[in-house]
């Protein structure tokens, strides 16, 4: 096992540069659609990753007495993951969650005026 | 051609944020999440400590997250309210076994999603995961019948309601205790672990799940029906 | 005060009730939309009162904490303005997608408002991750509605839009999420404290993602394509409600978050990648044939020049007021536009041609709004412009200041290109505002409103209340503009007053100022000629209803040039001049393209002098005064340029050809006033601000001098350049127009001599070039309103029916030319004296060629029109009305008064050339005749002697022989045949063809090929530098990623 | 001397001048029709016809521009010679030239072309504006060398007084401009022939063309004018052109034979070459005589 969270970034990574290449690559909407959600899910990974501390638990307070003994509420900041990411990670999704329905929604659209999903044919519009 | 240089372009931007890999290594906590972290709960009152963050710390941010749902939502309904004039296949209707299978469920998934953002709180989980639950129930019912009309009045007023909730929420915030969204101070924080405890986070928590779980069925029902219904607002 | 949370907390709060409140009704839904933005716009207004008071910035923190544990929010002055703006065209856009959206769109008004509501949240927010939060609300509000309007091309740019925001905000957030953890705070300003301390291996390529997902949130270049396409496919309202909200959000987030990035190499960037988005969307925006297209180019280059001004402002170099003023600016002329061109509907600029014809206000609107996005005073982009290069100037920037005056200059080319086709008359019905009710074009007159009072505020603060002539002038002119009802000859006579009022004003009170300083010269003949033109309108109707109000305004503006005493104010009223005297221009029949090109060599005039004043600015030189303190290269270069943009608005050779177009399709009752005093005022300018450079490095450097005979030989060959033009014209006006150039290049000639008696005979020369070319002007007017033609070949014999206009002609060209017994001799005679007395012999020699061809022209005009066969259409022809009459009376007086006497005019001068060098330019032998080093000349003698001959030899011609019968007109010695029509026998076309032949050689058009050839060059460069954006989604993300690539490869990932 | 005298004293030289010009404008006749092998008419055949038109019984008129024309004519002649002084050291015989230097009297040979041009014009015969026409543009031709010698002689003598320019040409007939800048000189007369317009220069009233050219309208009393304006106009240039190159003139006799021989080269010239056409002609001023004239003013600046 390595030392820290080197897999999570590093997967998160490689997953954020598919997805840029499936957006780039791929001449079908939909198909690009999915590029995005794949660089949304690395970047999720990522960040979450990056709150991640190896053999640490959930930021939850477990244990009511802490509440009332604030030495041992300080050693929690040992034990538990960085709770901020999660938050962060948290909104992220929902947003990440909205855009892809939107995308969707233009797709479906796209797809009913132009009769194709071929990325290169919505190209009229130029110079 | 352009898409040979965008592999290279890409494995190039590879090798310039690999750079990153290192920042990510564990460091200890900076003093902001070690308030967090540390006085969380004495904070807020609840146990878990990203709710807090979540729906206190930064609520602000939850609730522009909230409003990005609700505008995609509007986006969504809006970029799809014309008809599409696409042919739309005639759908199979499920199975008596399937449509009977769904109705069953539909109940314990709501009933589960609203267990989940009661508890926020408390335990993993929280009005969004829990609003994303009950929105599955809803998208089973329509995978199951697409014809399925969703009750759209009452959809719309859980949405407006609860969305104008939070806000509320927040505005007593600031006439209580001085500040939009603030907690502490608002109502009492109440005892460690207890349902009813970590003062407005689980109200506002509930109006969060109530609101994703209504807006996420909207949304599955303007997709559902992009393909052929008029004016799906 | 009402605590600011609820700017967000309230629309948050309507927008969710809202599908509830519709309920009750659209109409219920839309009052309480609007009511909402009323509400964001009175809290922040009121705020932005208190601070603009000196309140201090309150800092506003939400769930009970402090930050940097909560998320806080910020309202100062900038956010208070921002939020302002942003409700404003809220409402504007509200109103007019009332008129515009389809049936049914509770969500489109919801979109509306979070669109609002999520500008707020980004102007406000001081937290990092939810700057982030708002970005996407904005964002996605953005995507959801571009879908009004046409809704493929909407689909399509919305697509892109997504696809390259999708990237921005993944970078975005990459950067915010790992600038966590670097810093450990999500606080704007606790990490801008955290962060120099806790930098690391790689947080360079952390700030660069965070840097590009703002910069292609900002559409700079290269990050634009899809921006551009959206402001192309969308419905244009939208696209102003964008730009009032949006846009000025992200550009205030790029402002907060620009305080992560210390050091040179950032600064660089941004400056770097501002001036390229400016100088590139502004070239690239030449090409476009589609309105909205264009202005998308135009606002990408308009932030790209914000993002410019960033580094700078941040250093404390240039001004922050500079910025602000510019944004709004912006902000103002691109919504109203935008507003506009939705109303009007004409997707290509070729459609535009008489758009809103039926609407004074909207056309009122649409030219504002022109001008104030091309930067021109008293507009607020001017002041921003102005302060900001003076902040550049005054920290040794020059090549950035060259940067941003050659971008501006593209924006005049397809800025004005696109109003000439506005001000063209449509040939068929026009489209535009038919009906439009109030509420559709709300939002575009209040902004034209806006930008107008703010300008004149500022306006009023550089130039002095409503008490000083020019300003008063220029707000008559305004009232006059909007006044349709009366009559134009009651305008005409309006304006008569206005002018007599101040010229009495400024008489009276000339006891105060010296008025034979070079301004009070050059005000009485503004004033003169200002009156004389009123006086002509009454006779002839102007043609257009604003033809008086603009009149005013440029007579104010030029007045304010005089009056000014600092740069600012000097150019302030340059600009004016040039743009309402553009407009003016653009009345006339063929005006709109001759005025096109009349604005864009004028607005170069107008850069370069522009450019030479920073050069002044660089030396800490703010006053007209203070250019005396200037010396070595600095002087040079200021005297360099200022020299070369009067002389282009002079048009000198070389940039002459907008002249003769300009002059001879403006009205009639227009081009006196434009070659007799306009043409002036750059020889003002040559007098009073190159000379205040120039006149005390005479002494000193040489190399002033040499210039100076570079000055010299550009005026004559002008002179004889455009004399040689003039003398094959077919239209009068053209003729006049080429002479006109022409004899202004004597002027500069003389000017550039830099000698006492080279200025008095420039000013000599001036003055009287004001009185016969206006006199000139006024009779060929009088001919064209009476006969309705213009060309020579239509003319002819008109002495029999005009024989008024014939003496006023006459007087003139014999005045032009220069034949004694008239004023015109004496300006040749000091003229080669002092070309002589300089010992430019070769000038000499060759301005008396020059002067003698001018002969030619003048043969041709006053036969072509005057002798002749009178024409049969013409038999009933009357007069001239007697105002014009008048007019031309009022300018044949002081011809007659400077003949006999030119010491009256001479003597003024020599004061007022002994103020500048310290000795008179002539002196007086006796009372009657002057005298210089080469030669004397009596011209009451002289006068003398013509009368005394002339009587004598009429009394001979009246006595002796018989008395002489008068002949009908056909009875001429004819060959004993039977003469044809008097249309056959008229002599007239192709007047000169054998000595058109002989200069054959030196008439090709060489110039007009040359500009036509740089005109081939920038086309090309905007053609095929466009194709850059080739309309597709993957390469415009695929730009995103290179453009990453590009940066860490300049050093910034680090 | 009082202004009286020297009016009384001008009149009479100007009844002289165009007496004078007559005579040589016969003489001219006489010789060409020597050159051709006739006889020709009598010297003072100029005379003759001058009385004849005077006298004539009947006399029509087109518009007033064309009756006042005439005038400008006979004044723009009459005041030019005026204006330059025949005589140094004679008082009575140095006109008016203290009222103006050369310029004047450069602009001033306009004056009356001007008004006959204009008068002409009126008439509405076609003839009239085509031979206006030609003469303008061979007029501003010829000004090119003729300016560029005018610029050298002042440059040189620092002065553009007529009366200077003779004076510092005293002392020998090589300070004579005429050897002193044989250069201007040579641009000077080369220009002279285009300003006499005899032959080649003559397409202006090119008999065969447009009879008469301009003043083709012209009879009796108004004719009259015109041939006096023009006999005096051209007494003017000739003595102009001797004060600028051949030192101006001690005596009456001295001027006479000065002028003669100036007066002679234009016929000479005219005798010998045939027409040019108006671009030819344009173009022919424009070429070596402008060179010459340059050199002329480079002459002075090396000096």
């Amino acid at each position: 096992m390595m030392a820290g969270n080197e897999l999570y970034v590093a997967t998160g990574l490689i997953v954020i540069l598919i997805g840029f290449a499936t957006v780039l690559v791929k001449r079908n909407l939909l198909k690009i659609v999915i590029g995005f959600s794949l660089i949304d899910s690395g970047t999720n990974l990522l960040i979450v990753a990056l709150g991640f501390y190896p053999g640490r638990t959930a930021p939850i307070v477990n244990n009511p007495d802490m509440l009332a003994n604030r030495a041992s509420l300080l050693v929690n900041t040992a034990k538990v993951v960085d709770p901020v990411p999660q938050a962060l990670v948290l909104t992220a999704i929902v947003i990440g969650v909205g855009v892809t329905a939107l995308m969707l929604a233009y797709v479906v659209r796209l797809y009913a005026t132009g009769k194709t999903l071929d990325v290169r044919q919505f190209g009229r519009m130029k110079w | 051609m352009k898409q040979i240089i965008s592999i290279i372009a890409i494995v190039t931007i590879g090798f310039v944020l690999w750079q990153l890999v290192p920042i990510a290594m564990p460091s200890g906590f900076g003093a902001v999440t070690h308030h967090y972290v540390a006085d969380g709960l004495k904070d807020n009152g609840g146990s878990n400590l990203v709710t807090s963050i979540v729906v206190n710390y930064r609520g602000f941010d939850t609730l522009g997250e909230v409003t990005v749902l609700f505008l995609s939502v509007s986006g969504a309904a809006f970029v799809l309210r014309r008809r599409s004039g696409l042919e739309v296949q005639e759908p199979v209707p499920a199975s008596e076994i399937v449509q009977t299978g769904a109705r069953m469920l539909f109940a314990p998934i709501v009933v589960f999603g609203a267990y989940i953002f009661v508890h926020g709180h408390l335990t993993p989980g929280g009005g969004f995961q829990g609003g994303a639950v009950i929105a599955s129930g809803v998208l089973l019912l329509l995978l199951a019948n697409r014809d399925r009309a969703l009750p759209h009045g009452l959809l719309s007023w859980v949405e407006s309601l609860s969305g104008f909730g939070f806000v509320l929420a927040g505005l007593a915030g600031l006439i209580v205790a001085g500040s939009f969204l603030a907690n502490k101070g608002v109502l009492p924080l109440g005892q460690w672990n207890r349902l009813v405890s970590a003062g407005v986070i689980p109200i506002i928590y509930i109006l969060i799940g109530l609101k994703v779980g209504s807006e996420l069925s909207v949304l599955l029902d303007v997709m559902v029906h992009a393909a052929g219904d008029e004016e799906a607002n | 005060m009402v605590n600011p949370i609820l700017l967000i907390g309230v629309p948050l709060a309507v927008a969710f009730l809202l599908p509830l409140v519709d309920m009750l009704g659209r109409r219920t839904a839309r009052a309480v939309h609007l009511l909402t933005l009323a509400f964001e716009l009175f809290v922040a207004g009121e705020w932005l009162v208190q601070f603009l008071h000196g309140a201090a910035a309150v800092n506003i923190i939400t769930g009970g904490w402090a930050p940097p544990i909560g998320i806080n929010l910020r309202l100062g002055p900038l956010e208070a303005a921002l939020v302002c703006l942003a409700a404003l065209t809220g409402i504007g856009s509200a109103l007019y997608l009332a008129h515009h959206e389809e049936v049914g769109s509770l969500r489109g008004l919801v979109i509306q408002l979070l669109l609002v509501t999520g500008a707020i949240g980004l102007i406000m927010t001081r937290d990092v991750f939810n700057t982030f939060v708002f970005l996407e609300i904005s964002g996605i509000g953005t995507y959801s509605i571009v879908i009004f309007g046409k809704e493929r091309s909407a689909l399509e740019a919305g697509f892109k839009y997504i696809a390259l925001g999708g990237a921005a905000s993944t970078f975005f957030l990459l950067g915010v999420a790992f600038l966590y953890k670097i810093t450990g705070t999500l606080n704007l300003d606790d990490m801008i404290h955290k962060l120099p301390m806790a930098v690391v291996a790689g947080t360079g390529t952390v700030l660069l993602l965070l840097m590009v997902g703002i910069m292609s949130e900002l559409k700079l270049f290269p990050l634009n394509g899809p921006a551009i396409d959206l402001y192309d496919g969308v419905e244009p309202g939208v696209m102003a409600l964008i730009v009032g909200t949006t846009v000025n959000a992200l550009f205030f987030v790029f402002w907060k978050i620009s305080a992560l990035y210390t050091g040179p190499a950032w600064a660089a960037m941004f400056a770097s990648v501002g001036m390229t988005t400016f100088l590139v969307c502004n070239v690239l925006a030449i090409r476009q044939t589609r309105v909205r297209r264009m202005l998308g180019y135009s606002s990408s280059a308009q932030i790209g020049l914000l993002v410019f001004l960033v580094p700078f402002v941040k250093s404390g170099e240039v001004a922050l007021s500079a910025i602000a003023l510019l944004l709004v600016n912006h902000t103002f002329a691109k919504a109203g536009l935008l507003w506009l061109a939705g109303t009007h509907g004409g997707e290509k600029i070729k459609e535009w041609k008489g758009a809103f014809s039926d609407s004074l206000a909207l056309r009122i609107a649409l030219a504002t709004f022109v001008l104030a996005m091309t930067g021109l005073p008293p507009f607020p982009g001017f002041w921003g412009k102005w302060q900001a290069l003076v902040g550049l100037a005054q920290h040794g920037h020059g090549w950035w200041i060259g940067a941003v005056l050659v971008g501006s200059l593209f924006e005049f080319v397809y800025y004005f290109g696109w109003l000439k086709e506005a001000l063209t008359p449509a040939e068929t019905v026009p489209r535009g505002a038919v009906g439009s009710p109030l509420s559709e074009v709300f939002g575009s007159l209040l902004y034209a409103g806006l930008a107008i009072a703010l300008g004149a505020k500022v306006l009023m603060q550089v130039w002095g209340g409503f008490k000083t002539p020019a300003i008063f002038l220029g707000a008559a002119g305004f009232v006059l503009l909007f006044i349709r009802a009366l009559p134009e000859r009651f305008k005409a006579a309006l304006t008569l007053v206005a002018v007599a009022w101040v010229a009495w004003g400024v008489f009276a009170g000339a006891r105060a100022c010296p008025l034979w300083d070079i301004r009070g010269f050059f005000l009485v003949m503004v004033l003169f000629g200002a009156f004389v033109i009123s006086v002509a309108g009454l006779g002839i109707p102007a043609e257009r209803g604003s033809f008086w109000g603009l009149f005013l305004i440029l007579v104010g503006s030029i007045i304010g040039i005089l009056y000014s005493s600092s740069l600012l104010g000097f150019f302030a009223g340059w600009e004016l001049m040039t743009w309402s005297s553009y407009l003016l221009v653009s009345q006339g029949r063929h005006g709109p393209k001759a005025g096109y090109l009349y604005m864009l060599f004028a607005a170069a005039a107008g850069l370069l002098v522009l450019g030479g004043m920073m050069v002044a600015e660089s030396a800490g030189v703010t006053t007209l005064a203070a250019l005396v303190s200037l010396s070595g290269g600095v002087a040079l270069a200021a005297w360099g340029l200022l020299a070369v943009g009067f002389a282009v608005k002079v048009a000198s050779w070389g940039a002459h050809i907008w002249a003769p177009g300009a002059y001879a399709e403006s009205p009639d009752l227009f081009t006196p006033f434009l070659s007799g005093v306009i043409s002036k005022i750059p020889i003002f300018g040559l007098a009073a601000v190159v000379a205040r450079i120039a006149a005390p490095s005479v002494a000193t450097a040489i190399s002033s001098i040499s210039v100076a005979h570079i000055l010299g030989w550009v005026g004559g060959l002008t002179a004889f350049g455009m004399t040689l033009l003039a003398v094959f014209q077919e239209d009068m006006k053209k003729l006049l127009a080429y002479s006109s150039v022409g004899q202004v290049g004597y002027v500069v000639l003389a000017m550039a001599l830099l000698t006492p008696l080279g200025w008095t005979a420039a000013l000599y020369y001036a003055v009287n070039h004001f009185l016969f070319k206006g006199l000139l002007f006024l009779a060929i007017a009088g001919v064209i309103y009476r006969t309705g033609v213009r060309t020579f070949a239509d003319t002819g014999g008109l002495i029999k029916r005009m024989p008024l206009s014939f003496i006023a002609v006459l007087i003139g060209i014999i005045a032009l030319a220069g034949v004694p017994p008239l004023s015109g001799f004496a300006g040749k005679w000091l003229l080669y004296e002092a070309l002589m007395d300089k010992g430019w012999l070769f000038l000499t020699a060759f301005m008396m060629l020059a002067s003698v061809m001018a002969f030619l022209y003048c043969f041709r005009l006053i036969h072509s029109i005057f002798l002749g066969q009178l024409k049969d259409k013409d038999r009933n022809v009357r007069e001239a009305p007697w105002p014009l009459l008048l007019a031309e009376l009022l300018m044949v007086i002081p011809i007659l008064a400077l003949s006999v006497r030119p010491q009256l005019l001479i003597e003024p001068l020599q004061h007022l050339v002994t103020g500048v060098f310290g000795v008179p330019g002539v002196r007086f032998a006796s009372a009657a005749t002057m005298t210089t080093h080469f030669g004397y000349f009596n011209a009451a003698a002289m006068m003398a002697l013509v009368v005394v001959l002339f009587l004598v030899l009429l009394f001979i011609l009246l006595t002796v022989g018989p008395k002489p019968t008068k002949v009908k007109q056909l009875d001429i010695v004819y060959a004993a045949e039977v003469p044809p029509s008097p249309e056959e026998l008229q002599y007239a076309w192709a007047f000169y063809r054998p000595y058109e032949r002989a200069f054959a050689p030196l008439l090709k058009a060489r110039v007009t090929a040359f500009w036509h050839g740089v005109v081939d060059v920038v086309e090309g460069v905007a053609e095929a530098g466009r194709r850059f954006y080739t309309g597709n989604a993957q390469t415009y993300v695929l730009y995103s990623v290179l453009f990453i690539l590009v940066l860490a490869a300049f050093g910034l990932a680090r | 001397m009082p202004l009286g005298i020297k009016i009384a004293w001008s009149f009479l030289g100007v009844l002289v001048a165009i007496a004078y010009g007559l005579v040589i404008a016969g003489i001219i006749r006489k010789v060409m029709a020597r050159i051709q092998g006739r006889i020709g008419p009598p010297v003072w055949q100029q005379f003759i016809d001058l009385g004849k038109v005077i006298f004539q019984r009947t006399a029509t008129r087109h518009g007033w521009m064309f009756y006042l024309a005439p005038i400008f004519r006979a004044g723009g002649g009459i005041g030019l010679y005026l204006l330059i002084p025949v005589v140094i050291g004679v008082p009575a015989l140095s006109n008016f030239s203290f009222n103006g230097d050369l310029l004047l009297v450069m602009y001033f040979i306009f004056f009356g072309s001007l008004g006959m041009a204009l008068g002409a014009a009126d008439s509405g015969h076609p003839h009239s504006p085509i031979g206006i026409s030609r003469g303008l543009s061979q007029m501003t031709a010829y000004e090119l060398p003729f300016a560029l010698a005018m610029v050298a002689l002042a440059a040189q003598v620092h002065s553009f007084s007529i009366h200077d320019i003779i004076m510092a040409q005293q002392g020998g007939i090589l300070h004579w401009n005429l050897f002193a800048n044989p250069l201007a000189a040579i641009a000077a007369f080369i220009a002279f022939l285009g300003m006499n317009m005899y032959a080649p220069f003559n397409i202006v009233g090119a008999p065969q063309e447009i009879p008469v050219g301009p003043p083709t309208e012209y009879n009796s009393i108004f004719l009259s004018l015109m041939m006096s304006g023009r006999a005096i106009l051209a007494v003017a240039k000739i003595v102009l052109y001797m004060d600028l190159f051949l030192g101006g003139a001690h005596s009456i006799l001295a001027a006479f034979v000065k002028t003669i021989i100036i007066y002679f080269w234009s016929v000479f010239v005219g005798a010998v070459f045939p027409r040019f056409r108006t671009e030819q002609a344009v173009r022919f001023f424009l070429g070596w005589p402008t060179v010459a004239g340059i050199a002329g003013v480079l002459l002075v600046l090396i000096r």
